[in-house]
């Protein structure tokens, strides 16, 4: 017995001589995901899900998920259980995990937290979101282009800043190629209810709406659409297969451009706290196919404006914007701040609806 | 014919409710072990990670223990109703009034000092609590509507008023527009006492010893268990059988709402809608499970609060998804049902085959 | 509001009935024998992931319809075998029911969020539709609402007109007289909890086949309940049941709409409607008093031996 | 009391006939009760056996046997000389024999056509029209007046009873058991069902009578057996039926004396005043009660009885009317728990629903209506309750006397006899008492007309009755009620009056 441990323990020295640095790095790196609603939800937490998957395939990583985590207690808990198992970097992908995770933050200096969608920020703890709005700029030009009622439903989910960001810049690439256009907004309070979203579309199919686009997991709204001959636009991930005589194309998240870049930069050690924001540029959020109906011109138009918007030469919340009373919020010049937009909490010129 | 016969048995039997509980428990977690073991999961080693996760080490004890004193606070008002056999399904709605009531106190004087913040807040969410519990009692008496649809359906209200709330006027300005109240000051938060155990733990003591005794040593409390054990006999002996129900189910909602003070104060430190997880549907399975005696009902609190946290260490380490708590839940709850019959009654081979 | 817009709203009404109704007649039929199953919601949404389990692997949504509601009877008779053979308390029983078959629906649902089956879609009746404005809002509908225009009339002739109806109503109203007329109460109830609970499936098969041809898991929200509270409000008498399941239908589909024409009002204010509205209609309804009663016998067990 | 005439016609022809049912050797046990024991008796076509015995001799026990409901513990059923055991009503049914419960087994919602069909419907579709045909065609042929159509909740007590019979009638039962049929009729109806069952027998079907009222048994049977202690202690042939002093001495097992010394006591203040109660089915009462006297409401069960009981006793609303009870008017007598002194007693029939918790032990159940006795403050002084229920047990003779025991571990006359302990223990003024000896035994009625006739010394005592004896044994006055009112009130030593009390009942006034 002896014996054999002394040759184990040989070799390994042999080994830590010979490839010192890779063995340093052999430790395995456990990555933990909290999400808010199950994976299986086929919307938000999916798409992060999917992102976890693409760093699960990562050599040398372990990835694990708790699902249907809600935010506040039970999320400290889990958070804090992660860190104690000795998790080297836990991501959570809602809001609510933001003082639960910056308390746990502060007991395990050494794990690294990522927190999505939030604003502050620990000496270990980053924030990062995606600028799916830019995609539902662009979104909005395609359904502003389809519209002949002038009037474009928008299944809302719950009224948070995330969904009116996403409202907003839907509403201005509306306008911006069909000013006389209204976006109807029905708020369901569910993120994943076909039933009550697809009312929610029928309602709005009902007071005359031809399109139809949406803040909600499920495919409900799209499929509102197809029944009523009208045309929609998806949300998460690429729809078309619920609708396909509907769809024009869907806002899509793709988180796989985002997580895997984390944790190589946790493994050569290169992570440090920082804000992440990324956008169409660097592939996080994006467009998904157009559908047959979208005329080449209109994909032509949606194409360039993309084209600029990576370049960083057109900002979706550039000045001058007005809110539902008329009153300037954005002045002409201007690009509404990040900080700005993280607390919108206000509609655009031509939303109709509550905002709460 | 089975060969079986019913017999009624004189005397209930000795530490039945004991050994009742261990079969469904036993029945419950087999049935679940099959399920995993069809989804692929290794059954065993999954009620391992149950046990470990809930009660094996002091941190998961600890979690356990604050996970059960909102459900132990809920149990013990809606089996004061149960005894009375008024079908208070409503803790969660009371319990969303109470977190309510105590915002409201925070959010009206946040620099008030600690002993005039505290008192006043305990008192909001006695009230609003109870409040919530009351109106669907005066209803059933004054009105005669069913307890059970009102209280229900007061959840849901209750909820939804909660999150009008935070989604509007209680709306933290600081907050980007998310859903939640600012953040408590120090003096609304109740403290740590030993580890991470705040002084809640104290209140649902305090709670459980009033209780006991306002039921067993006073008038009142003797009125309650009679007109529990036949209402007709309470009309006759004039107890005021309608003053009572509403009574009970004040208690049940203050005591409800207290669970949502405490909830929201020590380990939110604010309100959001999420506090709102089904604990007024757990507080009914505890209570049946006790068989509605306070006792036991500490014991039941921790066993279910740590089903619900050890169904986390399950979901971290086997993928098992959440949903796996209510399934626990209703299959220990459907076999204690089931298993009570037999403290009464007993198969006995009958002689004429 | 013109009648552009009424008539979305009534056709509307009528589809989010649909369910309600089918819960309603199963939970009726359910406490005609004589037994409160308060397990409806989980029976409904067992219904409701077995019809789009089917569906999805056999293509078929007749089927899918009819497994679900043979399926959530089955799992409703758990209810039967605790308050039946056990003794067991009723109110908690249907509750427990309810808590395990949400749990279970998304235990085994998981892997099917997100992906659609074939269900029903649809249709304009022949001839009926084209009646004007009714036709628009009855006579345009999926072939599952055109079976429930049928389900209030066949339960009222089974319950008044058929010997299985009305012995099965014996056992609700006076087990003992049931049993001294040669019949056995017990097995009655049996009887009327499995197909008390296969209508409640066949109410959340409706959800995942023709409401949406989608399946997540809670997605009854509390329909199961309205059903049972309908009940009440309905005298145990299904003409009525019919009456106000559209009238939650109609709730449902207005409050939507009203924001829709945008409406400002918080929509969690409208979101309360439904339930503010069964316990008004409640409370209308046991203020006017003179209603048929419960079954004499509703929710009190049979003792074995007696 | 009016004299039944036996109108039977062919009695004769069934002499001798060979017994359709066998009962042999039958016994019964309930854990350790004791209900039946080696029990024979023959039941004959064409005869009314009447099965005569106290509350708890195993009347309704054996009879429950015989059909199905029951099963014995020992003992052979013979029908038609075949052995033959019931597992259920139906193989009873099935066998010709059914029984009439005294507590009645009808389905309250459905018509009577539907109820007498029952279990019984041809087709599994169902005409309505065709059955109240075939109902009421059976009506007609054994003279049973009735309408099909009506719904059994609409009917009176007497209807509802030829509902039953005609369920028997409709299925071909040759054995039909009516079980204390009387119990709930007025005179007339009575004479009606005796002609119904002399018509029935004449057509051949075998009658089992029970009761423990001598006169009927005498007048209606054609055999009767005696029960005691579960056990037929004594058949008789209609020609060699001795008199009634034998058949209650048998009946009993020592010679009964019941008259009691019932000696008018001094009037005191009034203390119920009833002026012009109406509603709820009571019109227009007038009735007064004093300290010292017992007023006796004689009627047979049904007649609003009930309603004026519930109203005294606070248990419901006045609708229209003055009730003053120890000269306080309702509202102010009512919001007031039970308290010891000045105040009113009530013993209901319903001993074990109403004035007792089954499930709680004897000392719950003498706090019931005295916890106020027993109050410091909020709190309740249990351990002084256990020794006065000791005392009370004691002084009340009640067995056995385990206080903490449950309440349903007492027998009727018991739980009776704690009731009556622990409203007395009050000293109330006014006393209520419904029935208070129904379904006891004669022993314990005895105690228990004895204890009523103490206490009047000094409170006044409302006694609600069906049993005319029961009234004429204590009550100094007697109103007789029918359909919601008072037809007549008048002293005991009325003679006239009393004689035409049978008449009142059924709503004649005599003039």
């Amino acid at each position: 017995m002896r014996k054999f441990v002394g040759i184990v323990m040989l070799a390994a020295l042999v080994a830590v001589a010979g490839f010192g640095a890779t063995v340093a790095q052999a430790k395995e790196l456990k990555v933990g995901f909290v999400y808010v609603s199950p994976v299986g939800d086929a919307g938000y937490s999916y798409a992060h899900d999917l992102g976890r998957q693409a760093v699960a395939k990562m050599d040398g990583v372990k990835t694990f998920y708790v699902e249907s985590v809600p935010e506040g207690a039970d999320a400290t808990r889990v958070i804090n259980n992660m860190a104690r198992k000795g998790y080297d970097v836990i991501f959570g992908t809602s809001f609510g995990y933001m003082d639960p995770m910056l308390k746990v933050a502060k007991k395990f200096p050494k794990t690294t937290f990522m927190h999505c969608s939030g604003y502050k920020t620990a000496p270990n703890m980053s924030a990062y979101f995606g600028r799916i709005y830019q995609s539902r700029y662009l979104a909005g030009l395609v359904a502003g282009s389809m519209t002949k009622s002038n009037i474009i439903g928008y299944v809302g989910a719950f009224p948070i800043p995330e969904v009116k960001r996403g409202i907003n810049a839907f509403t201005l690439g509306v306008r911006a190629v069909n000013p006389n256009a209204k976006v109807h907004v029905v708020w369901t309070k569910t993120w994943y209810d076909p039933a009550t979203e697809k009312e929610a579309a029928k309602s709005l199919i009902d007071i005359g709406s031809d399109v139809i686009a949406q803040h909600q997991d499920s495919p409900g709204p799209q499929e509102a659409a197809q029944e009523a001959g009208i045309y929609s636009v998806g949300y998460n991930s690429d729809m078309s297969q619920f609708a396909p005589k509907a769809h024009l194309t869907s806002v899509v998240w793709n988180w796989s451009a985002f997580y895997p870049v984390v944790i190589e930069k946790v493994k050569k050690g290169e992570w440090k706290a920082d804000n992440y924001w990324w956008g169409l540029s660097e592939g996080v959020v994006d467009l998904a196919p157009f559908g047959k109906m979208v005329p080449q011109d209109v994909q032509d138009m949606v194409n360039a404006r993309k084209a600029e918007i990576k370049k960083g030469t057109f900002k979706v919340f550039a000045g001058p914007i007005k809110d539902q009373s008329g009153t300037v919020r954005i002045a002409e010049g201007e690009v509404a701040s990040d900080a700005m937009l993280t607390g919108m909490d206000w509609f655009v010129e031509g939303v109709e609806g509550s905002n709460q | 014919m089975l060969g079986f016969t019913i017999e009624k048995r004189q005397e209930p039997l000795k530490w039945g409710s004991f050994f009742i509980f261990l079969g469904a428990l036993v029945f419950s977690l087999g049935v679940s072990a099959l399920l995993l073991a069809i989804q692929g999961k290794p059954p065993l080693e999954a009620m391992y990670l149950l046990w470990d996760g809930a009660f094996a080490h002091d941190w998961a004890l600890e979690d356990t223990v604050l996970k059960a004193i909102p459900i132990f606070l809920c149990s013990l008002g809606v089996a004061v109703c149960f005894r009375m056999q008024i079908w208070n399904i409503g803790a969660e709605g009371q319990y969303a009034l109470g977190a309510i009531g105590a915002t409201w106190v925070v959010l009206s004087m946040p620099d008030a000092p600690v002993w005039v913040l505290m008192p006043l807040m305990f008192l909001a969410a006695a009230t609003l609590g109870a409040l919530w519990a009351i109106i669907p009692a005066l209803l059933r008496e004054k009105m005669g509507l069913n307890e059970i649809i009102s209280t229900l359906m007061f959840n849901y209200i209750g909820i939804l008023f909660l999150e009008f709330l935070v989604y509007g006027s209680w709306k933290d300005p600081a907050s980007f527009g998310f859903p939640m109240t600012i953040m408590f000051p120090d003096t609304a938060i109740i403290g740590e006492l030993f580890g991470r155990i705040h002084w809640g733990i104290l209140v649902c003591a305090g709670a459980a010893t009033a209780l006991t005794v306002f039921l067993k040593h006073t008038r009142l409390g003797f009125e309650i268990m009679v007109s529990g054990e036949n209402p007709r006999a309470a009309r006759y002996a004039r107890m005021p059988y309608s003053a009572l129900v509403v009574l009970v189910m004040g208690i049940c909602g203050a005591l409800a709402g207290w669970a949502g003070l405490i909830e929201t104060s020590a380990t939110l430190n604010r309100l959001q809608p999420t506090i709102v997880v089904g604990y007024g549907f757990t507080a009914i399975v505890v209570a049946w499970l006790a068989r509605l005696r306070i006792t036991s009902i500490a014991g039941y609190s921790i066993l279910l609060a740590g089903l619900r946290v050890g169904v986390e260490n399950l979901q971290l380490e086997l993928q098992v998804p959440a949903s796996f708590t209510g399934i626990m839940q209703g299959l220990i709850l459907l076999s204690v049902l089931a298993g009570q019959f037999f403290n009464w009654y007993s198969f006995q081979r009958s002689k004429r085959g | 509001m013109g009648l552009e817009l009424i008539i979305p709203i009534l056709a509307a009404t009528i589809q989010s009935g649909t369910p309600i109704l089918y819960a309603t007649l199963g939970e009726m039929l359910t406490e005609r024998s004589g037994v409160l199953n308060l397990g409806v919601e989980g029976m409904m949404i067992f219904g409701a992931f077995f019809a789009f389990l089917v569906s999805y692997y056999t293509g078929n949504p007749w089927l899918a319809f009819i497994c679900a509601g043979l399926l959530a009877g089955l799992f409703g008779l758990a209810h039967a075998v605790v308050c039946l053979v056990f003794q067991g308390n009723q109110v908690v029983s249907g509750l427990a029911l309810t808590i395990l078959g949400v749990g279970l629906a998304d235990f085994l649902g998981t892997a099917y969020v997100g992906v659609s089956a074939p269900g029903f879609s649809p249709f304009d009746f022949p001839v009926l539709s084209a009646i004007p404005v009714l036709g628009e809002i009855f006579f345009k509908q999926d072939a599952l609402v055109y079976v429930s225009f049928l389900l209030p009339f066949l339960f009222w002739f089974f319950m008044n007109r058929t010997r299985w109806g009305l012995a099965l109503g014996a056992a609700g109203e006076n087990p003992a007289a049931c049993f001294a007329a040669g019949l056995n109460p017990v097995k009655l109830r049996w009887a009327g909890i499995y197909f008390g609970g296969v209508l409640c499936g066949l109410g959340g098969a409706y959800l995942s086949l023709a409401y949406t041809h989608l399946w997540t898991n809670n997605m009854t929200a509390g329909r199961g309940w309205i059903a049972v509270a309908l009940v009440i409000f309905a005298f145990w008498r299904p003409g009525r049941a019919m009456f106000g399941a559209y009238l939650f239908g109609g709730i449902m589909a207005f409050q939507m709409r009203l924001q829709a024409v945008g409406a400002t009002l918080p929509s969690s204010l409208l979101l309360m409607l439904p339930y503010a509205l069964t316990i008004i209609v409640l409370l209308f309804s046991s203020a006017r008093g003179k209603g048929r009663q419960a079954p004499a016998a509703l929710g009190v067990n049979i003792e074995p031996g007696e | 009391m009016a004299e039944y005439v036996n109108k039977r016609t062919n009695r004769g022809a069934f002499a001798g006939q060979a017994p359709f049912v066998r009962l042999q050797a039958i016994s019964k046990h309930f854990g350790k009760v004791r209900a039946n024991h080696e029990i024979t008796l023959d039941i004959r076509p064409g005869m009314i056996k009447a099965l005569l015995g106290e509350n708890g001799a195993g009347k309704s026990t054996l009879m429950s046997i015989l059909s199905g409901r029951f099963q014995q513990t020992s003992g052979d059923i013979l029908v038609d000389g075949a052995l033959t055991a019931f597992h259920s009503p139906k193989d009873a049914i099935k066998a010709g024999i059914g029984m009439v419960y005294q507590h009645f087994m009808l389905v309250e919602s459905m018509t009577v056509a539907q109820n007498v069909l029952l279990g019984q419907e041809k087709a599994f579709l169902i005409s309505p029209k065709e059955q109240e045909r075939e109902v009421a065609a059976l009506a007609e042929q054994y003279g049973l007046p009735i309408d099909p159509s009506a719904t059994v909740s609409s009917l009176s007590m007497g209807e509802k009873q030829r509902v039953e019979i005609l369920k028997l009638l409709y299925r071909d039962s040759r054995v039909l058991i009516l079980d204390e049929p009387t119990a709930v009729l007025t005179p007339t109806e009575t004479e009606q069902l005796f002609d119904a069952m002399w018509r029935m027998a004449d057509q051949g079907k075998s009658l089992v009578f029970i009761s423990h009222k001598l006169k009927e048994v005498m007048a209606v049977a054609d055999e009767i057996a005696i029960l005691r202690k579960g056990e037929v202690v004594d058949e008789f042939k209609e020609a060699d039926v001795p008199n009634e002093a034998v058949l209650a001495n048998r009946m009993v097992g020592r010679d009964v004396e019941l008259a009691l010394d019932a000696q008018p006591v001094e009037l005191g203040a009034t203390v119920l005043d009833v002026q012009g109660l109406d509603g709820d089915g009571l019109e227009d009462i007038m009735l007064s009660v004093r300290k010292g006297e017992i007023v006796a409401i004689a009627g047979v069960a049904g007649n609003g009885q009930k309603e004026l009981v519930e109203v005294v006793c606070g248990l419901r609303k006045p609708v229209r009317g003055d009730v003053s009870i120890l000269g306080l008017e309702w509202h102010d007598f009512y919001p007031r728990p039970p308290r010891k002194g000045r105040s009113l007693a009530y013993i209901p029939e319903d001993r074990q629903g109403l004035a007792t918790c089954k499930f709680v032990d004897l000392v719950d159940n003498f706090l019931l209506t005295t916890r106020h006795s027993f109050t410091t403050g909020p709190f309740l002084n249990r351990s002084k309750a256990v020794d006065t229920t000791i005392e009370i047990v004691e002084q009340f003779n009640v067995q056995p006397g385990h206080i903490d025991a449950d309440a349903r571990a007492l027998s009727g006359g018991n739980l009776q006899k704690l009731v009556i302990g622990r409203e007395f223990f009050r000293q109330p003024d006014i006393i209520v008492a419904e029935n208070p000896t129904q379904g006891l035994d004669i022993s314990a009625t005895e105690e228990v007309w004895q204890r009523l006739l103490e206490v009047r010394k000094r409170s006044g005592i409302l006694l609600i009755t069906s049993e005319l004896n029961e009234a004429l044994q204590l009550a100094d006055r007697i109103a007789v009620m029918y359909r919601g009112r008072i037809i007549d009130q008048f002293p005991k030593s009325d003679t006239k009056k009393v004689e035409a009390i049978g008449l009142m009942m059924a709503g004649v006034t005599p003039e």
